[in-house]
């Protein structure tokens, strides 16, 4: 990427730059402050700053390229470099550390509205069906949604309804209680909580309910661990089928 | 009419303020509520609040929601009940010495938990007001512009809080909640229908007939028909009416005993 | 604004840190190319980026908190600076240069009085519920508030009191910390002088055993110590009530 012989030209430019043109030039030597300052702007700019945008903003009459040297100096050993590009310079990484970003470079992702809806109704309606779910959203869950949510490990097969097919239930697991920081899953906020931080209007039908989440489904067969790993299996033909209906 | 009394109140009300026009101006919109009217009213005696006096404080309250009410500002009750109970505790404070004997708390006590109280509000007021002169972001302080994305390794891969899993929710149920909940409309036979329908009928009736008999029937109201009892009780009315208009007459033999009803034409 | 005392204390303690524990730590002085390291990746993050974070990157055994205390130094006097936020370190630029940066300033949008009432509450005495919230303020906190505060992401709900009625904490969040530039929430103003003077009781103290004005419903008469605990648990019994409905 970038070509050390072209950077020490670039340096040695700039570093004679004032000195070819002491006799044109009034510049003086760039002040400490010029350069704290063309230090901040290169660092707060979300793109490479020409000389023009420099100047505007350092004291009148400070000699940009100088200033400009004075900073490439000062980083050359750093862990980040003053780089030009196109005529304009930025801050970048030391080319022999890339290594260290290489690999940790990740935005963050926005979880789906579907899979936030489909979460916070296994979180609160659990052990619930995928029918159940399917009920309150009332639009269908899709098998991504769910997979998905498998994958981050927050949501986890509880067992069975003893209800006709048999259905298996959803409920949420402990990485999930950690990620959103709750102490146990009646920490959940009920309906009076969520009525006072006014994310539910005061004005609900009166039969308007949210289930308890601590409370135990009596009316399903529990999964112990082994059971859990034999029923994935299950669970994944039996949501393609229920899906068919 | 009968309200003559409170249009009164109002004319009094109206040439009031006409004649007091330059008094205070009262504004007890600009106070939430009366610990933040109490704590305005201590700042602007400039005493240290730890040493106000409670006393002087809870006349000057007095006397605010005294001209308040005098000028028919709507005050909160909130607002009443803390002059009551500044009234009580000011005449209880003025009490000589030794008091009679009494479960309730020493008014001292009382006076110092309310001096606490305003202390506490000033100070989480100053604790807001002194965050804001702290250097922050992106008004005194810049993060790098163009980061290369480097985050930390306990960061979370989504962007998803607990705010945001319950406004999911909330949002989810409340969706459902509003779009299937319909309050069942009350099935009424309505008067005008009964009338318009009854005094057709009158027209055509050459004797007595019983009231009950001339009801709608199931085939005529279709499925949703209304109970028996406001299809009795929307007749009973209309045929009232129209025999008072002249169009019919009724009679009933005994109390409880069926309602007759004839056409007015019909008479001979 | 900046407290020069505060910091210096912090840069003193981070350059105290290695050399007290010298004894017990086998870290050696942070090697040059470690400085660099931590320096690059401070640099190129996207959000502060805590000791963990960083000593998996740097090369093993590596004094994080020296290694942080050597670049604090080498930026004392630059335009950009470390600093501490929420336990985890950032470059950003000197505070004396924003003026330069006006143009993507951005100004703070003013909370309302009540809003910044309600966030220091919370800040303070944390973990807070909204009847206590209510109790400091002596009025009804509105649902605006607490909603608008979520939406800034400076608050979250911490969990539950374990108390009668289970009501729901609210806390500040990182993102509160790192806006405020607070190293830790306990660097909040003043915080020290507010715990001297008992005023971060969100209950009164124990010896003001009065009947509190603001829980008074109506027009009657003071409670006395003993109707005011019916009261309370009146109160409670009611809030339970409008969960289950």
């Amino acid at each position: 990427m970038s070509d050390p012989i072209a950077e020490a030209i670039a340096r040695l430019r700039a570093r004679q730059g004032p000195q070819g043109d002491a006799a044109v030039s009034p510049h003086a030597e760039p002040s400490v402050q010029a350069v704290r300052m063309a230090e901040a702007l290169l660092f707060a700019a979300a793109e490479p700053l020409d000389a023009e945008t420099l100047a505007a903003r350092l004291p009148a009459g400070t000699d940009i390229p100088a200033t400009i040297a004075r900073l490439q100096e000062k980083y050359a050993e750093a862990g980040v470099r003053i780089s030009e590009v196109g005529g304009r310079w930025r801050f970048e990484t030391a080319p022999d550390l890339a290594y260290l970003l290489a690999e940790i470079r990740e935005e963050p992702k926005k979880l789906s509205q579907a899979a936030l809806e489909t979460l916070s109704i296994i979180a609160y309606h659990q052990p619930v069906t995928r029918a159940e779910i399917e009920e309150i959203r009332g639009v269908a869950v899709s098998k991504g949604t769910i997979d998905l949510l498998f994958e981050l490990k927050w949501i986890r097969l509880r067992g069975r309804r003893r209800s006709p097919g048999r259905p298996v239930t959803f409920g949420t697991t402990d990485a999930f209680l950690e990620y959103f920081g709750l102490a146990a899953i009646t920490d959940l906020p009920g309906l009076g909580d969520l009525k006072a931080a006014g994310l539910l209007s005061s004005r609900l039908p009166a039969n308007f309910d949210i289930p308890d989440p601590a409370r135990i489904g009596d009316d399903e067969d529990p999964f112990d661990d082994e059971d859990s790993a034999h029923f994935h299996l299950d669970f994944l033909e039996g949501a393609e089928e229920e899906r068919e209906e | 009419m009968s309200d003559l009394f409170e249009e009164d109140v109002r004319f009094e009300a109206a040439s009031d303020a006409e004649e007091t026009g330059s008094a205070l101006i009262l504004d007890i919109e600009g106070w939430e509520g009366p610990l933040h009217l109490l704590l305005h009213l201590a700042r602007k005696n400039k005493v240290d609040l730890a040493k106000i006096s409670i006393l002087a404080l809870a006349e000057q309250y007095l006397v605010f929601i005294e001209q308040a009410r005098e000028k028919r500002l709507d005050i909160a009750a909130e607002y009443l009940v803390m002059a009551a109970w500044l009234a009580y505790l000011k005449s209880r404070l003025l009490l000589p010495k030794p008091r009679p004997e009494s479960d309730e708390p020493e008014p001292e006590m009382m006076a110092a938990a309310l001096a606490f109280r305003l202390m506490r509000l000033d100070a989480m007021r100053a604790g807001g007001e002194a965050l804001y002169e702290r250097q922050l972001l992106k008004r005194d302080v810049f993060e790098r512009g163009a980061p290369e994305g480097v985050r930390s390794i306990r960061a979370p891969q989504y962007e998803a809080s607990l705010f945001d899993l319950l406004k999911a929710y909330a949002g989810t149920r409340e969706k459902f909640a509003f779009s299937t909940y319909e309050p069942e409309k009350p099935k009424v036979y309505s008067l005008e229908v009964a009338r318009a329908r009854l005094s057709l009928l009158a027209k055509r009736l050459t004797g007595w007939e019983r009231l009950d008999s001339l009801l709608p029937g199931d085939d005529e109201l279709g499925p949703d028909a209304p109970p028996p009892a406001s299809l009795m009780a929307s007749s009973l009315l209309a045929a009232l009416e129209i025999t008072k208009d002249g169009e019919a007459a009724l009679r009933q033999e005994a109390v409880y005993g069926p309602i007759w009803m004839r056409g007015q034409e019909g008479r001979s």
